[in-house]
């Protein structure tokens, strides 16, 4: 039964790749169902009606056993939970955004192959199975960034993922091997991780392994696919680069705990990684005009809390944080969407405005979101943000304060953005046309609104599947410091951007993303583009001409200069001849 | 002025033969070095009588007499053949019957 | 008298062997061929083959010499113009001639020159040569009678102007 | 003598017979030159049928100086086979041949004849004079386009280098007499045995060396070999890259095995004949890579097989002497299907050079794919016969430890692969210069279908083939 | 009579019913159909659980004094068996993706047939003369099919790339020579399971085994494009016809590695051992360079044979370190590698046939007139990547896992490698088929019908591989336990 979570998107997915193409009215039905089905099978193991079944031997060789199986343990089960829940939101909320789409049907056969990978990483139970399914989810981002493969910005976009994300793979593979080398199996067994401990591969596997998760979960250095990854639809930027893929990373890191534990200097490493990367990520979202672009901006600073909560060994904290998170951002996400919907896909905040008088139930939902991002007391976003606050100050101050900064800037930015696209005045004729979306679209914007309310609440259960609430060493400081960074925040963005019409600050550095584009396009690109032609020189000129041709030359000329000895003089045939007869003599005797 | 031995005989054949190869290495004409074939064959010859006589085989000489045949009969065609070849290129130089080379 | 005679043939063989190559006019050259098949005759006779000697020269100075005569009468080949010896050619052939003389010297062996004076009364060697041509040699010499008939062919097919 | 008398029945007796005959005929009655050609053939045909009864016979004639064993039975077919196939070439090409063609049939029967006794000798004598009844004969053939200045000097070139090999013979043969004082080859290899191997004996064998390396064109005896080969008669080029060059190897062979084969000996001649055989390749494969000229070509390219040969000869061992001789009938049946398919060009007046076979693939795919299938054997590319002949060679070298040889092999062989290639390359990629497909006598088609089929079946399937050579070395006894 | 000998006999006798005059395309479809189907049931009667070989065939062929007997031995074995399946599979679609009306038709198709058969028979022989002889017999075929029906440069491409692989097959026939040379007279044989079985128990010394295995190695090396010996292969396979480069690229290329695998490695151990440090120094130049230098092209054909030089890298790391997760990793990769090869050159093919265009920088979003080509070449984009689901994916993984513990260094610069195909994969993805689509490209078609299904044929077996390698490795461990109890 519980294979029903892998087989039915996957069957979709290939139902609708090999046949259902032409099809995109059955090919929606095949991928709704699909998610539908696997949103219930979660939905039958978390209430414990169904059970983990036998694994499957995958490869089985000496010294290397891979199966594919299923871990159901309650951190795969809230996962799955909020994968599926939000997938099959996202799902249905595409059938409106899709809707004119000639290509719809191939987008949903992408879907279903993504939750279906999704799925995969969240139950797996070894690391070979987790790279295959992590892999697979790379993929089926990239196909879903490239959705628009005609638009020169989303094929472009959809490389740049694939290929941060393939770094990112190259740790992770490596961090499998070392582990499998020393521990002698792939499999999550914290018994067997017992080898790695006080070994000095310890800190290299974990931060191998940790790798993956840079590369996933968007964290510095390997965050620059992100932002461009918004080119994709916005459902998909909702369901992948917002809610559920880039929170593999976290979830990744959660599953192999284990290993990461044994080794202090490798989490200091991660949280320091996801404390800057929050950090450095609110600060570019303040200057981002593009509203999806703020969004990611915003997830990737999300996702250095969340990664810092691991560095701080509460997996608790991150864990939770991410349900949360994957909840408002994706209602975020589908609220913009709806707007840029109803605006024809123009983006750009300054050239909306006044749009939430026109389309209020957006305009409700999507504030309800950016409340509970901004960390607003009362909503899911507080509680969540809280628990990392409390683990930052438990283990390292200056994190703390770093994250409480972000936290001041994370509710300024987001006050930003609401005010500039939803208040004030239209600023373009699509603004002053907008209209509502279709319910397809604000079922889920509801739904998730609700959720985005009430999942902070322990009534929800979340920390209670987690394993219970942390309570032992509550700083009473955090939550006031965090309410005042929030408050702060708030004023200052109502302040700035109340009734402006244009940018009124500009700061480069933050507006230019801190360049990093800029300096990859500079070192590691020109690196990669120089050092290929400079050996492409070598291997035409080098290897090909003086190698292989000059050998080829160096023996024609050969033939040639033989060839001269035969000059047709019978004079010198005989002397050659005469010389043959001596040089035998020669031979003979001249030992 | 002993008697010749073997060893005199041998020599003289050697030279003998040595000349008429360097004959054919340094004379232009066709026919000139036809002529110092002649005097390898004959060098070859002197060698089998002397061998013959000197162990009293009388095989050897069988074979100088196949030699002396052989080369008139060579000497036969090499001269129509050159004759032939005067008549095309109205020369038996060897520099200037060079148009097959390399 | 035998070691006189000996040098003697020897000086004159050699002489005129090396007359066949200096010599610019190709008839002197064939004189001197000719003078050569004498004393290598001259030779024959003293090593007690007196068929073979009578043979060369009947064949080789009677017949071959004059082929060689008349073709050249025949051709009107003048002498060759400019020295007949270039410095190249007479270097390889000189190389030559060190390279095989040595060849050559090291070759004999030291029992090659112990005076062999048990000189046995020959039996009539044009007998004996004459029993190994019909006996033995009786094959090449056929062979020998097919290659005269090939030879002949040739020279008609070679040189007649119109067959 | 009268031990022996079916000797009559010997291929060299019945083709010196046959063609004494039609010389008369000939000479009497007019006979048309193709109708002699045809007789030719049933010449070489009735020698073969002769052949067939006595190919187990073992004899020893006339006081030792003719043996008939396996070795000149399978040689003797081998002759039989090339002198048929040059007359079939003759056939084809005699357009090219201005005057006495019936001469021109005629003549090859007695060098063929030469070359059949060649199979047999066991004497120095009878070895001279059937060697010179095969090169006095192929110096009026070579010539025999008097009408043709390249003819003619191809001749002359011969006849002159051709000259220098008889007195080297010669010379050597009068050592190895004065050394052992015998003429036959087990007279010198008694002596030999008895005395050990002498200053005097070494030079002889080293001038007898000279005389047949002029005969399988061998590095540096070789200088004669690509004007002549251009120059002549395609036919006789034929006959010369494959005849006379399987009459030295043939020599070559049963002069090692016989007088020589004693490992006083044995020390002195493997080296030299590797050196040889190592020169041969190399200068052959390479100095035809700038060639263009295909019968220039072939010349080159006879060389380098000539190396190969030799490197069969120099292994020294059973293994060796057998790949050789299988190399030599995988070399005559690639030889002279290029050379048929030359002569066959040389009818529609095409050039010699490798650009006149352009885009031949479309205008005649029979002849292309001959071709092709030739250079590729040569070339020594499986399944052809030139493969497994190369194989062979290279193993047998290799199990006498000449493994420095093989090394210079492969490379040369490697190199050799561009210019066959280069004649595949025109054949089948460029577009024909000129247009028209190219009309064959049936006979011309089964002959070159069975000469492909041969070639390919029995490099695949060596095993007959190798069945033959294997019991034709055994027949020597070493 | 062994059904191997039949697939040999029934390719040979299409070849035949061409030259009698049969409509070659059709001939040789129902020839390659038939063979696939037929080594689909020889797959299924394979005994996977029991070792050695099967469905053999063993005469005598040549014996002479001498000489090592020479016997025609056929038979398969784990190793082999997923080979002759990849043959069969990729000669069928190279025959269905050849357009049937190309010039001097009945001469290409017998071409085809002719490549196919050298690689069958080499796959299935197990007597070196075979093996050898069926290899390079297909030299002369290829040749004149890339000269012939080449694209830009042929001629210059076609020579090189004969000439490299004749000296390279002319190298490795001195390293037989010399193999067979070490083992004592009496031993020597062409058979391979005899000669196997005498060298695992009676091993030759070190010295001995040096200079057989370099002479193998190179030979070996030069035909599945070892750096620096690689110079004939990318723009061999990029001016060769699709369908030549399908068979080349994807199926003959792998005798190189196949006899690494079954003659060099098993039979010299020793040898393999001591050169170990430069075939592991050669393969980072695999990896690296050529990688890099693939970045650098700037057409999709030639893109595509560098990153098929560029691939047998991970081949050769699997071979070098010789152990049962390696070398099945080998096995798996060599059927994966020739199933995406000839999936991207078909589609490169299908490219240049429909657009006339070949340079990246004008070529672009084609995905539109053509989404069946685009799929399949992000398929075989994706396969070639090492993306799990499809066949390279658990191949490159074994091998990984195969090599990391005696080299981890070393591995870990080969993963790299992953990263640096991805790079120039998805850049040709990104050129060809994303994007603008240029004016000049407007009215590109797409495959249609059933010339689709060589293309699914290729996808699917991808597909089957990827997601559950079962289905071969059960049939690769057989053989694979058999090499591994050598050391």
């Amino acid at each position: 039964m519980a294979w029903l979570l892998l087989l039915a998107p996957l069957t979709s997915a290939f139902l609708v790749w090999v046949a259902l193409r032409p099809y995109p009215r059955l090919s929606q039905a095949v991928s709704i169902a699909a998610s539908g089905l696997a949103f219930l099978t979660a939905l039958g193991i978390a209430l414990g009606k169904v059970g983990a079944p036998a694994a499957l031997s995958w490869v089985d060789l000496p010294g290397l056993r891979i199966e594919i199986g299923m871990t159901l343990d309650s951190l795969a089960r809230l996962m799955l939970l909020m994968v599926t829940g939000v997938a099959f939101l996202i799902h249905v909320y595409s059938l409106g955004y899709m809707a004119e789409d000639p290509g719809r049907a191939r987008f949903f056969g992408e879907l279903s192959l993504f939750l279906a990978s999704m799925i995969g990483i969240i139950v797996s139970t070894n690391f070979v199975m987790m790279y295959i399914f992590w892999e697979l989810v790379g993929v089926s981002s990239y196909l879903l960034i490239g959705f628009w493969f005609e638009k020169n910005s989303a094929a472009d976009a959809a490389r740049k993922a694939f290929l941060a994300n393939r770094v990112g793979d190259f740790g992770f593979l490596l961090g499998i091997l070392t582990f499998w080398a020393t521990c002698g199996t792939v499999a999550f067994d914290p018994g067997a991780a017992r080898g790695l401990a006080g070994n000095w591969l310890a800190p290299v596997a974990a931060l191998l392994l940790f790798c993956g998760c840079v590369g996933k979960s968007a964290q510095i250095p390997l965050h620059v696919w992100l932002p461009d990854a918004m080119e994709g639809p916005t459902p998909v930027s909702a369901l992948i680069h917002a809610a559920t893929m880039v929170a593999a990373g976290v979830y990744m890191l959660c599953r192999i705990f284990f290993v990461l534990e044994l080794s202090p200097e490798a989490l200091s490493v991660i949280a320091w990684t996801g404390g800057i990367t929050a950090l450095v990520a609110a600060l570019i979202a303040t200057q981002q005009n593009d509203i999806k672009r703020v969004l990611a901006y915003s997830t990737m600073s999300q996702l250095g809390y969340m990664v810092l909560a691991v560095g701080c060994a509460s997996t608790t904290a991150a864990m939770f944080h991410l349900t949360t998170h994957g909840f408002f951002k994706a209602l975020l996400f589908m609220g913009a969407g709806s707007v840029l919907h109803a605006l024809h896909h123009e983006q750009d905040i300054w050239r909306m405005g006044g749009v939430g008088r026109k389309m209020p139930l957006t305009f409700v939902t999507f504030g309800i979101g950016a409340a509970a991002l901004a960390g607003i007391p009362g909503l899911s976003g507080f509680f969540s943000k809280e628990e990392i606050l409390q683990a930052a100050a438990r283990n390292e101050p200056v994190l703390f304060w770093m994250a409480a900064f972000t936290a001041a800037l994370t509710a300024f930015y987001m006050t930003r953005i609401t005010l500039v696209a939803f208040l004030g005045k239209p600023r373009t004729k699509a603004a002053e046309h907008a209209k509502e979306s279709p319910f397809v679209m604000g079922f889920p914007l509801i739904v998730l609104s609700v959720l985005a309310v009430i999942a902070g609440y322990s009534f929800f259960g979340i920390e209670h599947l987690l394993g219970g609430h942390e309570a032992e060493g509550k700083n009473p400081l955090v939550p006031m410091a965090s309410l005042t960074a929030v408050l702060l925040g708030l004023t200052a963005g109502a302040i700035t951007y109340g009734r402006a019409n244009q940018e009124r600050i500009a700061i480069p550095l933050f507006e230019r993303k801190f360049y990093f584009d800029e300096i990859y396009d500079w070192t590691v690109l020109k690196l990669q583009e120089e050092s290929a032609r400079l050996l492409a020189w070598a291997d035409q000129w080098i290897v090909g001409f003086v190698l292989v041709r000059g050998g080829a030359f160096v023996v024609s000329l050969g033939g040639e200069m033989l060839r001269l000895l035969q000059a047709g003089n019978l004079r010198e045939y005989a002397f050659l001849f005469a010389l043959g007869a001596g040089g035998i003599l020669l031979l003979l005797f001249g030992r | 002025m002993g008697t010749p031995t073997l060893g005199h005989y041998l020599v003289l054949s050697g030279l003998l033969f040595a000349i008429g190869l360097a004959g054919v290495i340094v004379r232009r004409d066709l026919l000139i070095m036809y002529m110092c074939l002649e005097i390898m064959l004959n060098a070859a010859n002197l060698s089998l009588v002397a061998f013959s006589r000197f162990s009293h085989q009388v095989r050897g000489q069988v074979l100088v007499f196949f030699v002396i045949t052989v080369a008139a009969v060579e000497v036969a065609v090499g001269l129509a053949l050159l004759v032939s070849l005067y008549r095309m290129k109205r020369t038996t130089k060897a520099e200037e019957i060079t148009a097959l080379k390399f | 008298m035998e070691g006189f005679l000996f040098w003697f043939a020897a000086l004159v063989l050699l002489g005129s062997a090396v007359a066949v190559i200096v010599n610019r006019s190709p008839v002197a050259s064939a004189l001197s061929l000719v003078t050569m098949i004498l004393a290598l005759a001259g030779l024959f006779g003293l090593l007690g083959a007196y068929f073979l000697a009578a043979v060369q020269v009947w064949v080789y100075a009677g017949a071959v010499m004059v082929l060689f005569l008349f073709i050249i009468m025949l051709l009107d080949l003048k002498a060759e113009e400019g020295t007949p010896l270039r410095p190249l050619g007479v270097g390889a052939g000189l190389l030559i001639l060190v390279l095989l003389g040595a060849g050559f010297w090291r070759a004999i062996p030291s029992s090659a020159w112990e005076a062999n004076s048990a000189r046995v009364a020959e039996a009539n060697d044009a007998t004996s040569i004459g029993h190994l041509l019909f006996g033995a040699y009786v094959l090449p010499f056929e062979a020998v009678g097919l290659l005269l008939l090939v030879a002949m062919v040739g020279v008609i097919v070679l040189s007649k102007k119109d067959v | 003598m009268h031990e022996g008398l079916w000797i009559i029945a010997a291929p060299e007796v019945i083709l010196a017979a046959g063609g004494v005959l039609l010389l008369l005929v000939e000479s009497v009655v007019k006979l048309q030159s193709r109708a002699v050609g045809v007789l030719v053939l049933g010449v070489h045909l009735i020698a073969g049928l002769c052949l067939l009864p006595f190919a187990r016979t073992g004899a020893v004639l006339w006081d030792g100086i003719y043996t008939w064993d396996r070795f000149a039975v399978s040689g003797k077919a081998f002759f039989l086979l090339v002198g048929m196939l040059v007359t079939y070439l003759s056939l084809e090409g005699e357009q090219k041949i201005p005057t006495a063609r019936a001469e021109f049939y005629i003549l090859p029967l007695f060098c063929t004849a030469g070359m059949a006794l060649l199979c047999s000798v066991r004497d120095f004598v009878l070895l001279f004079v059937a060697l010179e009844l095969v090169t006095v004969t192929l110096f009026v053939l070579v010539a025999y386009r008097r009408t043709d200045a390249s003819s003619l000097e191809a001749g002359a070139k011969y006849l002159i280098v051709g000259g220098l090999a008889t007195a080297f013979l010669v010379m050597g043969i009068a050592y190895l007499f004065g050394a052992t004082g015998s003429t036959q080859f087990d007279g010198v290899a008694r002596s030999a045995e008895s005395e050990g191997v002498g200053p005097v004996l070494l030079l002889g064998l080293a001038f007898l060396l000279v005389g047949l390396g002029f005969k399988a064109a061998a590095v540096p005896f070789h200088i004669w070999a690509p004007d002549v080969y251009q120059g002549a008669p395609t036919p006789i080029t034929a006959y010369l890259s494959v005849g006379s060059k399987a009459a030295g190897f043939v020599v070559l062979l049963r002069v090692l095995l016989l007088p020589f084969w004693n490992s006083a000996f044995q020390s002195h001649w493997v080296p030299l004949i590797g050196l040889l055989g190592a020169l041969s390749v190399l200068l052959g494969n390479l100095a035809a890579l700038p060639q263009r000229n295909l019968k220039r070509l072939l010349g080159y390219s006879s060389i380098s097989h000539a190396g190969f040969l030799l490197l069969g000869l120099a292994s020294h061992s059973f293994l060796g002497f057998a790949s050789m001789l299988y190399y030599l009938l995988a070399y005559l049946v690639a030889t002279f299907t290029a050379f048929l398919v030359l002569v066959l060009l040389e009818q529609e007046k095409a050039g010699e050079t490798i650009s006149d076979l352009s885009g031949l693939a479309q205008r005649s795919p029979l002849l292309a794919w001959s071709m092709a299938l030739a250079m590729v054997s040569l070339a020594g590319i499986p399944p052809l016969m030139g493969f497994f002949g190369k194989l062979l060679v290279f193993f047998a070298a290799w199990q006498s430890g000449l493994h420095l040889l093989v090394m210079i092999g492969v490379a040369a062989a490697a190199a050799g692969i561009y210019y066959y290639i280069a004649v595949v390359r025109a054949m089948f990629w460029s577009e024909p210069v000129q247009h028209g497909p190219i009309a064959l006598h049936p006979a011309t088609r089964t002959l070159l279908v069975a000469l492909n089929v041969g070639s390919i079946l029995f490099g695949f399937y060596a095993k007959p083939i190798l069945a033959l050579a294997a019991g034709a070395v055994a027949g020597i006894g070493g | 009579m062994s059904p191997l000998t039949i697939l040999l006999l029934v390719e040979a006798a299409a070849i035949g019913l061409i030259l009698l005059g049969a409509s070659p395309k059709k001939v040789s479809l129902v020839a390659a159909g038939t063979n696939f189907l037929l080594s689909l049931w020889i797959y299924a009667q394979f005994p996977a659980g029991v070792g050695g070989y099967h469905f053999v065939e063993n005469h005598s062929w040549i014996a002479l004094g001498g000489l090592p007997e020479i016997r025609y031995h056929v038979g398969v074995d784990g190793i082999s068996l997923p080979l002759v399946l990849l043959t069969t599979l990729v000669t069928l679609a190279a025959i269905w993706v050849a357009p049937a009306k190309i010039k001097r038709a009945s001469e290409f198709y017998s071409y085809l047939l002719l490549l196919s058969l050298g690689a069958l028979g080499a796959f299935v022989s197990l007597d070196l003369f075979f093996f050898y002889a069926f290899h390079e017999f297909a030299l002369i075929p290829t040749f004149l099919l890339i000269g012939i029906w080449g694209a830009e440069n042929r001629q210059f491409v076609s020579l090189q790339l004969t000439l490299y692989l004749g000296l390279g097959s002319l190298v490795l026939l001195a390293g037989i020579i010399a193999l067979l040379g070490v083992v004592p007279a009496e031993e020597r044989t062409f058979d391979i399971p005899r000669l196997t079985d005498y060298l695992r128990e009676n091993p030759l010394a070190t010295s001995q085994q040096m200079l057989p295995f370099l002479l193998l190695a190179i030979g070996f090396g030069t035909l599945v494009s070892l750096f620096p010996f690689h110079s004939w292969a990318p723009f061999g396979y990029a001016s060769a016809p699709a369908s030549a480069a399908m068979l080349h690229a994807g199926v003959l290329k792998k005798f190189g590695l196949y006899g690494l695998l079954r003659v060099a490695m098993p039979l010299l151990p020793g040898g393999a051992e001591a050169w170990k440090p430069w075939i592991l120094a050669l393969l980072l130049g695999n990896i690296l360079f050529i990688g890099l230098t693939t970045i650098a092209q700037k057409e999709l054909p030639a893109m595509l044979g560098f990153s098929s030089v560029m691939h047998m890298g991970y081949l050769f790391l699997g071979l070098a370190c010789w152990n049962a997760l390696g070398v099945s990793g080998v096995v798996l990769l060599m059927v994966a590698h020739g199933l995406s090869a000839a999936l991207l050159f078909a589609v490169a093919g299908e490219v240049r046939e429909r657009a006339g265009e070949i340079r990246f920088a004008e070529l672009g979003g084609l995905a539109r007139r053509m989404p069946f080509v685009a799929v399949a070449f992000l398929v075989g984009s994706f396969a070639s990547v090492g993306v799990p689901g499809l066949a390279n994916f658990p191949g490159e993984l074994l091998i990984f896992f195969g090599s990391w513990k005696s080299q981890p260094l070393l591995t870990a610069v080969v993963v790299w490698g992953i990263v640096i195909s991805a790079v120039y994969q998805l850049r040709a993805v990104r050129a060809v088929f994303y994007g603008d689509l240029p004016q000049h490209l407007a009215e590109t078609g797409d495959v249609e019908g059933v010339a689709r299904i060589p293309y699914v044929l290729l996808m699917a077996a991808l597909l089957i591989l990827g997601i559950w390698p079962g289905t071969l490795l059960g049939v690769v461990g057989s053989g694979v336990k058999g090499f591994l109890s050598l050391n």
